[in-house]
C-alpha cells in the first residue's frame, strides 16, 4: 500500500517539463514536494497566480500572497499575477497541462464526485468544475476504498457529479489506473498489493492483462 | 473629475435593503474591509451577495451573516464558518453555490456587455439543471448569464481621483470583474495617490469603470491559513 | 448654416462634467478642441486609451501611442491603457456617457448607415458597429445633404445599416434635432437657416412645434 | 523552462501554407514585424489573417498581400493599400469584414475556452445575416463564435524565457488577446529581459499562453499619421 506521500511521489513521475500544472487540496498538494529535479514546471494557483514557490519564511508572510487553499505562498521568479476571469480563462482555455484532484468517487466512465454528499453541509465546488470540465489532462489522486472498506471506483458515481467522462488516470493506494472506453484498465500495483486486492477493491469495470507490474518509486 | 468620497459612509450612499452586490476578494485577501464594516453599521437587510466565499465567523461577509443581513449568497465556496452553516441548514440563507470559473465569468460578462455566454464547466451536474445545454466541436457546454449588481465593493491597493487602481499580489482575485460589473462600483484603497502617479501603461482597473473612490482605515488583512517554513 | 467647426462647437454643449467620450473620426474628432473650461471630459480611442491627450509635440511622437484614426497621440495624467477587447468590453458595458459619429444616412427611427457604398470600396465598419449598438447615448454629426442636395435624414436608410433604433440626436449644418418616436423633432436652427429650409432638406418624419430657438455658439 | 527561440525563422517552424494566423497590431502599430518579413521569405501561401487591418503598400500585411501570401483577411478595417484594394475587386483575396470588438471579443473567447457568447454589434446589419438572434432584457444579441488559429503571431515590448509579456502604450491593442488564442503562439519582442525582471504584479500576458518567444531586430515601427503640434 502507498501513503498519501508515496501517491503524490508516484504522479510527480508523470510531470513533464515546461508544464503548467493545477495542484487540488489534500494528495495533490503534496505533489510539489516531489518534482523530479531535472524538470521544471510551473504550478497554478486557481485564485491567480502561475509560479507559485514554496511557503513564506516565518514572519515574512503576506496576507495578499495566499493560493486557492488561503495558504500563505510565495512567488517564484518569473511568476505572474492575474485576475479570477483570466485564471479560469486558462483553464478552461486549455492552456493547463495537467491538473491534479481528489476525489470521492470515480466512475469506470471517468465520471467524478468530489464535491457534495447529500445529507451533509455543502460547502461547495470551488474551482473543481471549472477545472474538469476543461482540462484534458486530468489525474485523480484518492484513496482506493473509503473508510467502510467500499470501493471508490465504480461504475457509476452515487454522489452528485463534478463532471462527466473527464478523469484519464487514477493513482490510489494500491494502484494506478488509466480510464478507457472500456473502464479502468490497471497499469501498476502498490507494493505487496496482489492484482486479486485490486480486482476485489474496484466495484466498477476493470481491465487486467498481462503481468502487472509493481509502481515504481524512485 | 474627481471620484473621491470620502470614507465608506458616503461611498456607500444610497445602498439600500435588498439589493444586489457584488463583494471583492478570494477568502479574506483583497475583501473591502471599510465597506463591510459599515454595512453592519448601516444594518441593511435582506442583501444577495455575489463573492466567491463568505467570510468566517468573525471577519468579512461573517459580520453581516452574524447580524442577518444576508438574505443570499451566490458562491463557489462557503461554509467556513459556523454561523453560516447554521443559517444555510435552518434555511434562514439561501445559498446559490456555483463554479468558480463561471462566478468570475459572469461578473466579467457582466462587466463587458455580455449578456451570456458558453461554459463547459458544470456540464452533467446539478449545476446545469434547466439551463441550455449545446454542442460546440462536439462538446457539450451550458449557457450562463451575466450578473447584475446595484452596487460592486472593491478592495485595490492604490488609485487615484480618476478612479484608475491597481491590486497587490493575489488579492486581485474577483475585485477587477466585480469593479467593471457594478452599478455602482465603489473602491476602497490602501493609498490614494495623485492622477499621474500610476503609469498608464500598468493601470488594472481604468477609471471608467469606478464610480466612487476612497482611502479605506485600520486595514486589518487576516490571514486564514498561516503556513511558513522555518529558516534554517 | 454651421461650418464643420461650429457643428462641432454646438456638439461640445452637450459634454457634461466626468463624462467618457468616443470621438468618431472627421467632425466629431473636432469636439475635443470646444471643451468648456469649467468641466472635464475624459477622451476615449477605441484602440486601447482612456485619456487621450493633445497631439505631441513635433519630435515628441511616439508610435507606440496613436488614436483609433492611427494619429499619433499623447496621454493625459490619470490616463489608462488596455487591449481591444476591454476597450469594447466598455462600450458595450455602457460605460462610455457619450458617442459622436459621422454618419451618411440616418433615418427618423434612429438607424444609421455610415460603413458601406455598394458598388465602392468598403473599407469596413472599424468599431462603430459595436459604438452605436451598444452606446445609450449617440450623437450624430454630419451635413443635413449630401453633394447632391438630397437629404441625409430619411424615413428609411438606404445604404446598408450599421445600427438600428441607436441614434439620439443629429447635429446638422442646418439644425439640431432629437430622434424621438415619432420622428426628427427639430430643437434648434442654425443662423440664417429657416424652419422652411429644414423642412425642405428633410426626407425623414419632422416634428416642429412651437418656436424653433437659433442654435447659440457662445 | 526555456522558450526562447533564435529569432524569427526558429520561431515560425511549422508554419505551412493554407494555415489560420492571428495577427497582432492596430494599423502599423504594435505588429510582429520579424515574423511576417519571414513569413515573405518563406513563401507561405494561402494564408488566412485575422488581423484588424492589412498593412500599407509595402510594409505590414501589405507585404504579404503583395507576395499573393493572404488568401483570406477577417478584419474591421481594411484598405489602406491599394493592391489589397485591388486584389478584394478583382476576387482574388477573400475578405471577411466583422465589427472591431466583436474581432477582440472572438480572439479573447478562443484564449479563454469560451466558444461562443452574444452581442449586441452588429444587430439588424448584413453582419448578422444567418446569426443566431437572441433576446436578453429586451434588446436584440447575435450570437458570434471564438475563432480558431494555428499561429498567434504577436509584438510585445518586454518579455522573459517563460513567455511573460508587456507591451508598450497602444501598441497592446489585439496582441494580449490574440497571444491567449494561438494553438501556437509567437511573440517578438524589444528586448529580452530574465525572469523575474519583470513585476509579477504587472504582466500583461502571462507566460502559460506563449510556446515560443524571440527578441525581433530592425525594428522599424513606421507612423501611419504623423501628426503633430508645434512648440511654442
Amino acid at each position: 500500500m502507498l501513503d498519501r506521500n508515496q501517491i503524490a511521489k508516484r504522479i510527480s513521475k508523470e510531470l513533464q517539463d515546461g508544464w503548467y500544472v493545477n495542484l487540488g487540496i489534500g494528495i495533490p498538494t503534496l505533489i510539489a514536494n516531489y518534482v523530479p529535479e531535472d524538470i521544471s514546471v510551473v504550478f497554478q494557483s486557481e485564485n491567480g497566480i502561475l509560479g507559485m514557490g514554496p511557503f513564506p519564511f516565518e514572519g515574512e508572510e503576506d496576507a495578499d500572497m495566499i493560493n486557492a487553499g488561503k495558504q500563505t505562498i510565495t512567488a517564484m521568479p518569473g511568476a505572474s499575477i492575474f485576475d479570477s476571469a483570466t485564471s479560469f480563462g486558462m483553464i478552461r482555455g486549455k492552456h493547463i497541462q495537467l491538473t491534479v484532484l481528489g476525489a470521492m468517487e470515480v466512475s469506470d466512465r471517468g465520471d467524478i464526485a468530489n464535491w457534495k454528499i447529500p445529507g451533509r453541509l455543502v460547502k461547495g465546488m470551488g474551482g473543481a468544475m471549472d477545472l474538469v470540465a476543461s482540462a484534458d489532462n486530468i489525474i485523480v489522486a484518492m484513496m482506493h476504498t473509503n473508510k467502510r472498506g467500499q470501493s471508490k471506483l465504480l461504475k457509476s458515481c452515487t454522489l452528485p457529479l463534478t463532471g462527466v467522462r473527464c478523469v484519464k488516470k487514477v493513482v490510489t493506494n494500491m494502484a494506478v489506473l488509466d480510464v478507457t472506453p472500456n473502464g479502468f484498465k490497471l497499469l501498476e500495483r502498490a507494493p505487496g498489493v496482489s492484482v486479486d486486492d485490486i480486482v476485489q477493491a474496484t466495484e466498477g469495470r476493470l481491465i487486467v492483462e498481462g503481468d502487472i507490474p509493481e509502481i515504481e518509486l524512485d | 473629475m474627481n471620484k473621491v468620497v470620502n470614507g465608506a459612509r458616503e461611498a456607500l450612499e444610497g445602498l439600500q435593503n435588498d439589493m444586489t452586490l457584488m463583494v471583492g476578494g478570494f477568502g479574506l485577501c483583497g475583501i473591502p474591509e471599510n465597506c463591510i464594516s459599515e454595512m453592519v453599521r448601516l444594518g441593511v437587510k435582506g442583501l444577495t451577495c455575489i463573492s466567491n466565499n463568505a467570510g468566517v465567523d468573525d471577519f468579512g461577509l461573517g459580520l453581516l451573516l452574524d447580524q442577518r443581513q444576508i438574505k443570499k449568497m451566490i458562491s463557489s465556496y462557503v461554509g467556513e464558518n459556523a454561523e453560516f452553516e447554521r443559517q444555510m441548514l435552518s434555511g434562514e440563507l439561501e445559498v446559490d453555490l456555483i463554479p468558480q470559473g463561471t462566478l468570475a465569468a459572469r461578473c466579467h460578462a457582466a462587466g463587458v456587455g455580455m449578456p451570456a455566454f458558453y461554459t463547459p464547466a458544470g456540464y452533467g451536474t446539478e449545476v446545469a439543471e434547466g439551463k441550455e445545454v449545446r454542442y460546440f466541436d462536439g462538446k457539450p457546454h451550458i449557457m450562463e448569464h451575466a450578473f447584475k449588481a446595484d452596487f460592486a465593493l472593491v478592495k485595490a491597493w492604490k488609485g487615484d481621483r480618476f478612479g484608475n487602481v491597481i491590486y497587490k499580489g493575489t488579492a486581485r482575485n474577483f475585485n477587477p470583474l466585480m469593479a467593471m460589473a457594478g452599478k455602482i462600483t465603489v473602491v476602497e484603497v490602501e493609498e490614494l495617490v495623485e492622477p499621474g502617479e500610476l503609469d498608464p501603461n500598468f493601470i488594472h482597473t481604468p477609471g471608467v469603470f469606478v464610480q466612487r473612490i476612497f482611502q479605506g482605515v485600520n486595514y486589518e488583512k487576516r490571514i486564514e491559513q498561516r503556513t511558513v517554513r522555518a529558516k534554517n
